[in-house]
Order: C-alpha cells, then sequence, then structure tokens
C-alpha cells in the first residue's frame, strides 16, 4: 500500500490533475521557453538585418500552406482519438489515432520535399541569417514531430495493452500525448507566418 | 609606471572618475558597517544561546522590530546610491558625449591581440575602411586612396592623447569580444565585433600608463597590452606630426 | 476525465469540428492576406493577430485550457510573462 | 484506488526489492534514494575534479612561466611543455572548472543529490512522481558529464572561451567547444526531467496533511529552485542549438558582418549579434545563481532549526522572500552586460531589478540568523558548517552591490573583484551549506554518524583557507587585477598585488589538504561510523526521521499524517524537545 505513488490514475482532490497532466504541462511550459529563446533570436537578428528577404519570395508558400492543414487536421484527428477513448471505443481511438501518425509522418514527406527543394539549389543554413532561422527553426520544429510520431505510435500499439488493466489510466496518457501534439501544432502556428509569409 | 600602482584602487587622472571612487568607497563603508553589525549579532546570539544545562530554548519567538526599519533602510540607501551616484555619472559617461568638433577624436579597433589606434590626422576626417583591404601591413583596412585618408594615422597598442581635453573613442572590434580597459581613466567599454561604440573621458594628469583587454578574447588575451600616453597639447602635436605618414 | 457523460462528449466532438473549421478557414485567410503585399507594419500585426486567434483556439479547446485547472494556469501564466520578457528585452536592448 | 496503479515502484514493492538483480537495484535503479546517492556520489567526485582543475590553475597564477613540480612532467605536450603550463591548457582548466563545478558538481548535489534523497522523504511520498525519468535525468547527467571530460582529450583540447562561452571566440575555438555544447545539451535535458518531476511531486504527492506551509523550508527551496530550472534553462538549450549550428553549420548567428579573423575575412554569411548569446546564456545564468543558492539556504535553514531546538523565525517571510527571489533572478540577467553598450534606461530597470532582488535575499538572511536568538544552540559539524554559511553568504551579496551599480562596475567588472564576489556566494557559501547537508542526512542514509572530530578539523581548516583563499580577491580587484590573465605578471597594475597570488594559491592548496579528513570521515563511517542508536539521532521533527533507517523502497511503513508544521521545537509544556510533524498530540 503505502509505496504506491498517487495520482497516477486518479486526478489529485485538491490541484484536480493528475501527475501526467501536470508533469507534461511543466514540459511543455519549458518548451515555450525553449522556442522562446530562438523566437527572441529571430526578432534580434530581423531587426539587426537591413536585407532580409521576404518568406514568400524565397520560400514555398503553398507547400508550407498544405503542411499547416495537414497539421491541424492532425490535432483535431488527436483530440477526437482521445474523445473516443472517453467514450470507451478503442476502435475509433485506433483508427484517429493511426490517422494522427500518418498525418504526422505526412508533415515530414512534404518538410523533406521542402528542404531537398532548398537543397538542390544549394540552400544551406550557411547562406544567410534567414534561412540559419529557417532551418534552425522548422528543423527543431520537425525533431519535435518526429518525437511526437514516436509517442502516437507506441500508444497506437504496444502501449495500447494499458486499456485493458487501466482504461482511465490509458486516457490519461493520451491526453498527455494530445497535449503535447497541439503544442506541436501551435509551434507551427506561429512559424508559419512569420517565417513564410512575412 | 609602477609609481601609479599599488594596494587599493590605481590612481585616478580622469574627470568623471572620482565619482566612481566616491562611490567605490562609500559602499565599502556601508557594506563594513553592515557586516560588522550583523556579525556583532551573530556572535552574541552565538554565545548566549548556546546549548549549557540549565538552559533551555524558547518556543515563542521575539518579534524583533529592527530587521523591517533595517531592511526600509537598506532599501532607501539603495535608491539614494543608484539615483544620487551611479545614474549621475553613468549617464554622463553614456550621452554627454563631447562635441566632435572640440574633441579628439580617435578610434580605437580591437584585435587578437592588439589595439589598432586610428586619428583622422590634420583634415580630423577619418578615410575609409573596408574589410577587404585588411593585410599584416594594413591592420585596419585603411583605403589610402580615398580621399581624407591621405593623412590619417594608424599606430598599433600606443594611444596618445593630450591632457585637459576631452577624447572621443570610437570602439569596435576585427574579429572576437574585446574589452577596453584604461583603469586610471576608470574606463572600460566591451568592444563588440559588428558595433561602433563610443566612449569618451578627459584626462587631468599626464603620464605613462596602460591599456589592458578586460574580456577574453583568445590565448593571447593575457598580452594584449597596449600603452595609454597622456601628454601636454604641444608634446601631443608633435607626437602627431612625428607619426604623420610620409607622402 | 471520469466526469465526461455520453452527451457532452457528443458537444465536445462537435465543438472540435467546429473549432477545426476555423482553424482551417484562418488559415487561407492568412495566406489570402500575404498576398496583398501590406507594408511591414500591418502585415506583421494582422499576420501576428490570425496566428493568435488560431493558437488560442487549439489551447482553449484542443487543449482544454477554457476548462483546465488553476494550477496549470498560473504555471501558464508565470511562463508567459517570462516569454514576453525574453522576447521583447532582447531586441529592445540596443537603443 | 491501490489496485490499479501500475506505477513500475509499484511493481517493485509488490514483489519485495530483493527479487532485483544488482544492476536494476544500484544502477539502473528507479528508486529515488539509490538515485539521490547516485547523485551524491557522482558530483563529489566532480566536485573534487573541479577542484583539482583550479589547484592547477593557481601554479601558474602563483609562479608564472615556472614548471610544476613532481606531477608537472606527467602532462602531455599540449598541456604543458617540461611542467610549464602551456595557456591552452591554462584557457582550458580556467572555464572547465566553471563549468564543472556549477553544472556537475554543486547543482547536481544541491538538487539531484539532496533534493532526490530528501525531499520524497520529507513531503511523506514513496517514491518521485516519475521514478523513471528520475533514473533518465540522473543517466543524461553521466553522460554529459563524461562527454565533458572526454573533451579534454580531443584534439585542441578542452573547451577554452570561459564558462560563458562567449561567440565569436567561442565559435572559432577548437572542437572542444562543439563537445562542451553537447554535453551542455545532455546536462539541460537531464535538469529539465528532474524539475518536472519534483514540481509535480511537491504539488501531487505531499502526504496527507502536509499543506504548503506546512513544507520544510528546504522542500520550498527545492520547489521555487525547480521553476528557476524549467524555465530558465531552455534559453541556454536555444542558444546552445545556435552556436553549435554556427560550428557545425557555418551559419552566422552570433558572427557579425565583415569579421576579420587574423586578417582574414571570415567566410560565413554575416548578419549575426554576438550579445545575442550572452542575453540567452544570462538568461539562464543568473536565475542558475539562485538555483545554487536556494537549495543550500533550504539545507541552512533545516540544520538551523533543528539545531537551536526552536522554531525558524518567520518561516512565512522565508517562504515569500524565497519565491519573490525565484521570480525577480529572471528579470536581472543584464546586470552581467551592463559594459555591452545598453541604453540608459535598460541599465537603469536592470539595476533597480538588481537592488530589488537584494531585499529579499537581505530578509532570508536576517531571518536565519535571527532564528538563532532565544535557542539553545548545538554545536554539532553540520552545524557549525550551517552557521559559516550565513556570514559567508552575506559577505557574498554585500560585495555584489559595487558590481549591480553601473557606476562602480565600470571598474570591478572582469576583475578579481568579481571572482571574489561569486565564490563567495556558491564556495564558502553553498559549498558549506552542501557539506553541511551530508553530515546532518548521512546518518538516515547510511545508518551510520560520521565522527565529529574529523568534522569539526574539516570545519575549521576549511572555513581558515576559504577565507584565505577568496578575501584577498577583492583587493586584487580594487587594484584593477583583471581575471582570465594566463601570465598576472603582464601589467604593472597587478604587479603590486602579485604577492597575493602566491597566498591565495598556497590557500587553495592548503584547503585541497583540508579535504582529506572530510574524505577520510566519509568512506570510513560508511563502515566503521557508530551506529545511529534510532531513526532519530538529531532529534527532528520533519518527516524523513520518522521513516526506518536506512529508508526501504517505498520508504514509509504506513503512509504518514502530517498534523503540525515542521519546526514544532521547544513546545511548552512537552516532555520531550521535538513533537514530530506526525505526532498527533504534543509529546
Amino acid at each position: 500500500m503505502s509505496s504506491e505513488i498517487r495520482y497516477i490514475s486518479h486526478p489529485h482532490p485538491v490541484t484536480g490533475v493528475t501527475n501526467s497532466k501536470l508533469g507534461v504541462w511543466c514540459f511543455l511550459a519549458s518548451e515555450i521557453m525553449l522556442f522562446g529563446g530562438l523566437f527572441s533570436a529571430l526578432v534580434m537578428l530581423r531587426g539587426g538585418s537591413t536585407n532580409w528577404p521576404h518568406g514568400f519570395e524565397v520560400l514555398n508558400v503553398p507547400l508550407a500552406t498544405l503542411n499547416t492543414m495537414v497539421l491541424i487536421t492532425s490535432s483535431v484527428t488527436m483530440v477526437l482519438s482521445w474523445a473516443s477513448l472517453v467514450r470507451k471505443d478503442l476502435g475509433k481511438y485506433r483508427l484517429y489515432m493511426a490517422v494522427t501518425v500518418l498525418l504526422g509522418l505526412a508533415f515530414l514527406v512534404i518538410k523533406s520535399f521542402e528542404y531537398g527543394y532548398k537543397f538542390e539549389h544549394h540552400i544551406y543554413p550557411s547562406k544567410s541569417t534567414f534561412y540559419a532561422i529557417y532551418f534552425t527553426m522548422t528543423g527543431l520544429h520537425g525533431l519535435h514531430v518526429i518525437g511526437g510520431i514516436i509517442v502516437n505510435a507506441y500508444f497506437l500499439l504496444p502501449g495500447s495493452k494499458l486499456w485493458h488493466k487501466d482504461p482511465e489510466q490509458f486516457t490519461g496518457r493520451i491526453e498527455a500525448a494530445g497535449l503535447y501534439w497541439h503544442f506541436v501544432d501551435l509551434v507551427w502556428i506561429f512559424l508559419f507566418p512569420i517565417l513564410y509569409l512575412l | 609606471m609602477d609609481k601609479y600602482y599599488g594596494w587599493g584602487l590605481p590612481i585616478d587622472i580622469s574627470t568623471h572618475g572620482h565619482a566612481i571612487d566616491r562611490l567605490i568607497n562609500l559602499l565599502h563603508v556601508f557594506m563594513i558597517v553592515m557586516f560588522v553589525g550583523w556579525f556583532a549579532f551573530f556572535i552574541i546570539a552565538l554565545v548566549r544561546f548556546r546549548q549549557r544545562p540549565g538552559h533551555k530554548a524558547s518556543y515563542e519567538t521575539k518579534h524583533f522590530k529592527a530587521p523591517t526599519y533595517l531592511e526600509i533602510g537598506v532599501a532607501v540607501f539603495e535608491i539614494v546610491l543608484l539615483a544620487g551616484f551611479s545614474m549621475p555619472v553613468w549617464t554622463a559617461l553614456k550621452t554627454a558625449l563631447p562635441d566632435k568638433s572640440k574633441a579628439v577624436q580617435v578610434r580605437v579597433i580591437a584585435q587578437q591581440f592588439a589595439w589598432n589606434i586610428h586619428y583622422p590626422g590634420p583634415d580630423g576626417v577619418f578615410g575609409k575602411t573596408d574589410p577587404k583591404l585588411i593585410d599584416a601591413s594594413n591592420p585596419i583596412g585603411l583605403d589610402r586612396a580615398s580621399a581624407s585618408a591621405a593623412d590619417d594615422i594608424v599606430t598599433v597598442n600606443q594611444l596618445n592623447v593630450p591632457v585637459s581635453a576631452p577624447v572621443l573613442v570610437q570602439l569596435s572590434s576585427k574579429d572576437v569580444i574585446h574589452s577596453f580597459s584604461l583603469q586610471v581613466m576608470r574606463i572600460k567599454q566591451d568592444a563588440i565585433p559588428g558595433q561602433s561604440i563610443p566612449v569618451w573621458f578627459e584626462a587631468k594628469k599626464t603620464g605613462q600608463f596602460e591599456i589592458a583587454c578586460a574580456q577574453l578574447c583568445g590565448l593571447g588575451h593575457y598580452r594584449m597590452r597596449g600603452f595609454f600616453n597622456v601628454q601636454e597639447q604641444e608634446d601631443f602635436q608633435k607626437w602627431l606630426a612625428e607619426q604623420a605618414p610620409k607622402a | 476525465m471520469s466526469g465526461h457523460t455520453e452527451a457532452e462528449i457528443k458537444k465536445h466532438v462537435r465543438t472540435y469540428i467546429a473549432v477545426f473549421a476555423a482553424l482551417a478557414a484562418l488559415t487561407v485567410i492568412t495566406v489570402a492576406i500575404s498576398y496583398l503585399h501590406l507594408s511591414f507594419g500591418p502585415a506583421l500585426a494582422l499576420a501576428l493577430a490570425v496566428a493568435s486567434v488560431k493558437a488560442g483556439l487549439v489551447a482553449l479547446f484542443f487543449m482544454h485550457l477554457i476548462t483546465e485547472k488553476k494550477a496549470i494556469l498560473w504555471l501558464l501564466g508565470f511562463t508567459v510573462f517570462f516569454f514576453i520578457v525574453l522576447l521583447t528585452i532582447p531586441p529592445l536592448f540596443h537603443h | 484506488m491501490s489496485h490499479h496503479t501500475h506505477a513500475p515502484s509499484a511493481d517493485h514493492g509488490h514483489h519485495g526489492e530483493h527479487a532485483l538483480p544488482f544492476w536494476r537495484k544500484y544502477i539502473f535503479s528507479v528508486d529515488h534514494k539509490v538515485i539521490g546517492v547516485q547523485y551524491t556520489v557522482t558530483s563529489l567526485l566532480f566536485l573534487f575534479f573541479g577542484f583539482c582543475l583550479i589547484m592547477l590553475l593557481r601554479w601558474q597564477l602563483a609562479y608564472p612561466g615556472q614548471p610544476l613540480p613532481l606531477i608537472g612532467q606527467f602532462f602531455p605536450e599540449t598541456q604543458m611543455i617540461s611542467g610549464i603550463m602551456l595557456p591552452e591548457f591554462y584557457y582550458q582548466l580556467g572555464a572547465m572548472h566553471g563549468t564543472i563545478m556549477i553544472f556537475l558538481g554543486i547543482v547536481p548535489l544541491a538538487v539531484g543529490g539532496f533534493g532526490n534523497y530528501v525531499l520524497p522523504l520529507q513531503i511523506g511520498a514513496p517514491d518521485m512522481a516519475f521514478p523513471k525519468l528520475n533514473m533518465m535525468s540522473y543517466w543524461l547527467f553521466f553522460i554529459g558529464g563524461v562527454i565533458m571530460l572526454a573533451s579534454f582529450f580531443v584534439p585542441g583540447g578542452a573547451a577554452q572561451s570561459g564558462w560563458t562561452s562567449y561567440p565569436p571566440l567561442s565559435n572559432i575555438a577548437p572542437p572542444g567547444q562543439t563537445w562542451w555544447l553537447v554535453g551542455m545539451a545532455f546536462l539541460i535535458n537531464s535538469s529539465l526531467l528532474g524539475s518536472v518531476n519534483f514540481i509535480v511531486t511537491i504539488v501531487q504527492l505531499r502526504a496527507d496533511g502536509l499543506s504548503f506551509f506546512r513544507l520544510p523550508f528546504f522542500v520550498w527551496a527545492q520547489f521555487v529552485t525547480s521553476f528557476l530550472l524549467l524555465l530558465a534553462f531552455p534559453p541556454l538549450m536555444a542558444a546552445s542549438v545556435l552556436q553549435l549550428m554556427d560550428r557545425v553549420a557555418h551559419t552566422s548567428f552570433f558572427m557579425p558582418t565583415g569579421l576579420v579573423v587574423n586578417d582574414q575575412l571570415a567566410q560565413v554569411s554575416g548578419g549575426g549579434h554576438p550579445v545575442l548569446w550572452q542575453h540567452l546564456f544570462w538568461f539562464l545564468a543568473h536565475p542558475e545563481v539562485y538555483v545554487l543558492i536556494l537549495p543550500a539556504m533550504g539545507i541552512v535553514s533545516e540544520i538551523i532549526a533543528c539545531n537551536t531546538r526552536k522554531p525558524l523565525y518567520g518561516y512565512k517571510a522565508l517562504v515569500y522572500a524565497s519565491i519573490f527571489l525565484g521570480f525577480m533572478s529572471f528579470i536581472v540577467w543584464a546586470h552581467h552586460m551592463f559594459l555591452t553598450d545598453m541604453g540608459i534606461t535598460m541599465s537603469a530597470f536592470f539595476q533597480v531589478t538588481t537592488m530589488i532582488i537584494s531585499i529579499p535575499s537581505v530578509i532570508i538572511l536576517t531571518t536565519l540568523v535571527l532564528s538563532l536568538w532565544g535557542g539553545s544552540i548545538r554545536f554539532t559539524t553540520p552545524m557549525l558548517f550551517a552557521l559559516a554559511f550565513l556570514p559567508m553568504f552575506g559577505i557574498g551579496g554585500l560585495t555584489g552591490l559595487p558590481l549591480g551599480l553601473t557606476a562602480s562596475d565600470v571598474h570591478l567588472h572582469d576583475t578579481y573583484y568579481v571572482i571574489g564576489h561569486f565564490h563567495y556566494v556558491v564556495a564558502p557559501g553553498t559549498i558549506f551549506a552542501l557539506f553541511a547537508g551530508v553530515y546532518h542526512w548521512f546518518p538516515k542514509v547510511t545508518g551510520r554518524r560520521m565522527n565529529e572530530t574529523l568534522g569539526k578539523i574539516h570545519f575549521f581548516f576549511s572555513f581558515i583557507f576559504m577565507n584565505c583563499v577568496f578575501m584577498p580577491m577583492f583587493i586584487q580587484g580594487l587594484a584593477g587585477v583583471l581575471r582570465r590573465m594566463y601570465d598576472p605578471m603582464q601589467y604593472a597594475h597587478a604587479q603590486p598585488v602579485q604577492p597575493l597570488n602566491e597566498f591565495i594559491s598556497v590557500s587553495a592548496w592548503l584547503l585541497g589538504l583540508a579535504q582529506i579528513p572530510f574524505i577520510i570521515n566519509f568512506f570510513g563511517s560508511i563502515w566503521r561510523g557508530k551506529k545511529v542508536e534510532n531513526d532519530n539521532p538529531w532529534q527532528a521533527t520533519t518527516l524523513e526521521w520518522t521513516a526506518p533507517t536506512p529508508p526501504p523502497h517505498g520508504n514509509f511503513a504506513h503512509p504518514p499524517v502530517v498534523y503540525r508544521g515542521p519546526y514544532e521545537y521547544s513546545v511548552p509544556n512537552a516532555r520531550q524537545d521535538y513533537t514530530p510533524q506526525t505526532a498527533k498530540e504534543v509529546l
């Protein structure tokens, strides 16, 4: 009895949240500061630059718009997969989660086309400070997408065994994974206009 | 040179330095008074309340009012230090730049591990520089062909200035961050590549002093020493004439 | 999240679909604005405004911040404050 | 609710810890106590290693250009030539001393070691909220540490651009700098996992009845510290990514246009900003100062309350002051950058915030010293170290004043005054508090006490030599002696005070010798120390002393219930002079 960690499945009576939910929000707070540092760099570099290009003149806006759509669609399928678990429908959960993972992969494929196109034209991060920040921020965001896909794929396949043992804890985990995935979407929502449209 | 330095603050030969020294001295008096008073209380408490037979700790805490007054006192004192002592000197250093026409103008361009000193020459205008022209014989990339560059004077590690005249330095760096430090002048300013930062001072005493680099700038940081010579006006003019490029 | 009833969830799902539609529409709008080639100031203001609305929708509905517990809102409040400090002070630094 | 809890540690609880193989129990353990001990031992080794680096460096400062006797001949030619230290090696020693002491020594000891071991016990929890993350946190730290050590052996040696790694210098430095950045990335992620774990544990896993205002101050200090780690470290991660890009992908985040190195125009796109690094770096590194000092204050508070046998003076003031301190620490960072040409308004803003942050520090220090008044003070070894923390931290804090005001900072910036100032805060300050913590909690961890005589010898000599090392630095600083000088005799202004360098170096080596009694005591007492007579050898009130000694897996036989505040010492009309937090009635 005594050696068990409390509030893994059930929310704490006072704070009203489970450990994993509070934990993932703390992690996201830290992520906000990580991207905050990069955005701060972007603002400072752009402010000091005299020849900063317009994103729409040098980057592929249609492709990025498509990617934005892909990512927000994956966000809604993610939240629907969680809602399916709340309705105790594991089949629907699997379907939505599979779509989420596929959309995540689609995002990466489209992104790699975008990068490939740049590399073909010998455009690397070292070309200018604009490309440096473009590759760094979208690259770091891409790493976050990869991380999210790994987590989601885990919960789609081996991780979903937990459903049969403790549905409540599993639903909590999917909510936590969802929070992370929405955050990745949220970062893109800012990256897209700032890098591509201005 | 040794006569200027010893234990304690280096000699101050600047017109603004006394304000800095006054603040440093005031702060140290304050710090010592604070610490001695605090430490006395600390020792008394340790002796008086040491564990010994027949002595018991008391659960009820005596409430002291003094700390509150002390904290308010410290806060007020800090406001006075900030508004009355620190900001005036700092504002003067940063904003009350001397008029270009009246001041001795000089550019200081730091590099690993030397100070390049660039005087505009008799015409009072700096010649154009271009990083592409930089080589061992032209450390600042001065374009001698440009209009006002012909009479420009460039020295390495030798900064001469006249006494009792404002000097306006434009400070920059070719490679990494350095820090231009004239201890006797109570001047220290980072030299940041990509930026040109104005620094001004006025010497009130002649003598031979040194320029130090205060920011780690590489393996030779410790030997990035320059010479700082404050001269009488006529000696300074004579020195400038000697340094003038031979046509 | 055991407190959700079937009806509530259905309502939630409808909200999610509506939010999704709004996000898609806003994406189209922000791209359309960029084709107007406004000058930098207004373009930046509009782009950030649209992005903030989109981010707000994601955070409030997908991430359930609209019904979230105080502990988490406090945490985010502090974070956003420091985020703004980090974002504004360095660029303002040099005059 | 117990039957569907699936934490890994819960499983261990059921099967009993004996079922685990050795490597699961002691190496890849998820038990917070094993991880705490791992952190403690690793970081003590790093502290010792970092101290050795500076003892080497001090030879060059005391006897510049003279061959290092005895051991000098064993160094390779890239570091010393016939025993004479090269500038390359000197600057590696300096940069790595700072990095190792802060990121691999003090923080992991204060947070990873003490935090991990003591915090769950003090809040009556069976473990941390996420035991597996806790294990990962340790191993990321370990890998980061190994990378930092390994960097000494790469071509060109370890990082040598100072622990602050200012670009563009660090951008053009040898490969050791890349290793430094990668090592930092591991350490940052390690502390991120740790801080998430600490926050969730404190918020969620407190024992029944243990409200926030019944928490021992140590837990509060760790709580605020965790927020600092959580929110201040990521910008340094961002900065490290940018510098890695600059070094590996040849971008120009910190390289302005028209850079000329060695008379060669740098082949980079330019357009970057060197000062950007300083912002992102100090956004972490100033809160980091409070990461170093807050846990120390927490340890000192515990020990003072226990050894004065009375409640702390103004517990709530302590708590509020530390929260305020944590908050303010985020908005003072640019006082490290007064000389980078900031505007008047900015410098005024940062001077004001710097003055404001001194107020909560004064409150904490005053509260702790007033706590002595009316007590019955036991001068045990941990108490001696805790008491010494107070004046030492006081000196460190006071000497921050001239550095926080721009006008006096002009003269003192980048001089030994700065070194004296922050070492007073972290060396005789924090490290004394950490020693106090080791002596205080050693009986709980091992079931044996450390030897008091050796402990007192360790204390008195450390106290004397610490001050002999750092006090003269203020005199050097006022005389204008600049830091990071390979040859201290270059400048005329440094020559008159050069005898101080010899004095400091000899004191530093003697300080090294003064640690021998501690090392003997620490290892000797594990096997030979006097066994504790019961679970609560110091007659303390907080929860960790109600657990069995050493605490088993899961910590408590029954989940503790708390009925009172943390420092109920000498309650009137009680039979004994301490009332544990778990006592329903005053005993």
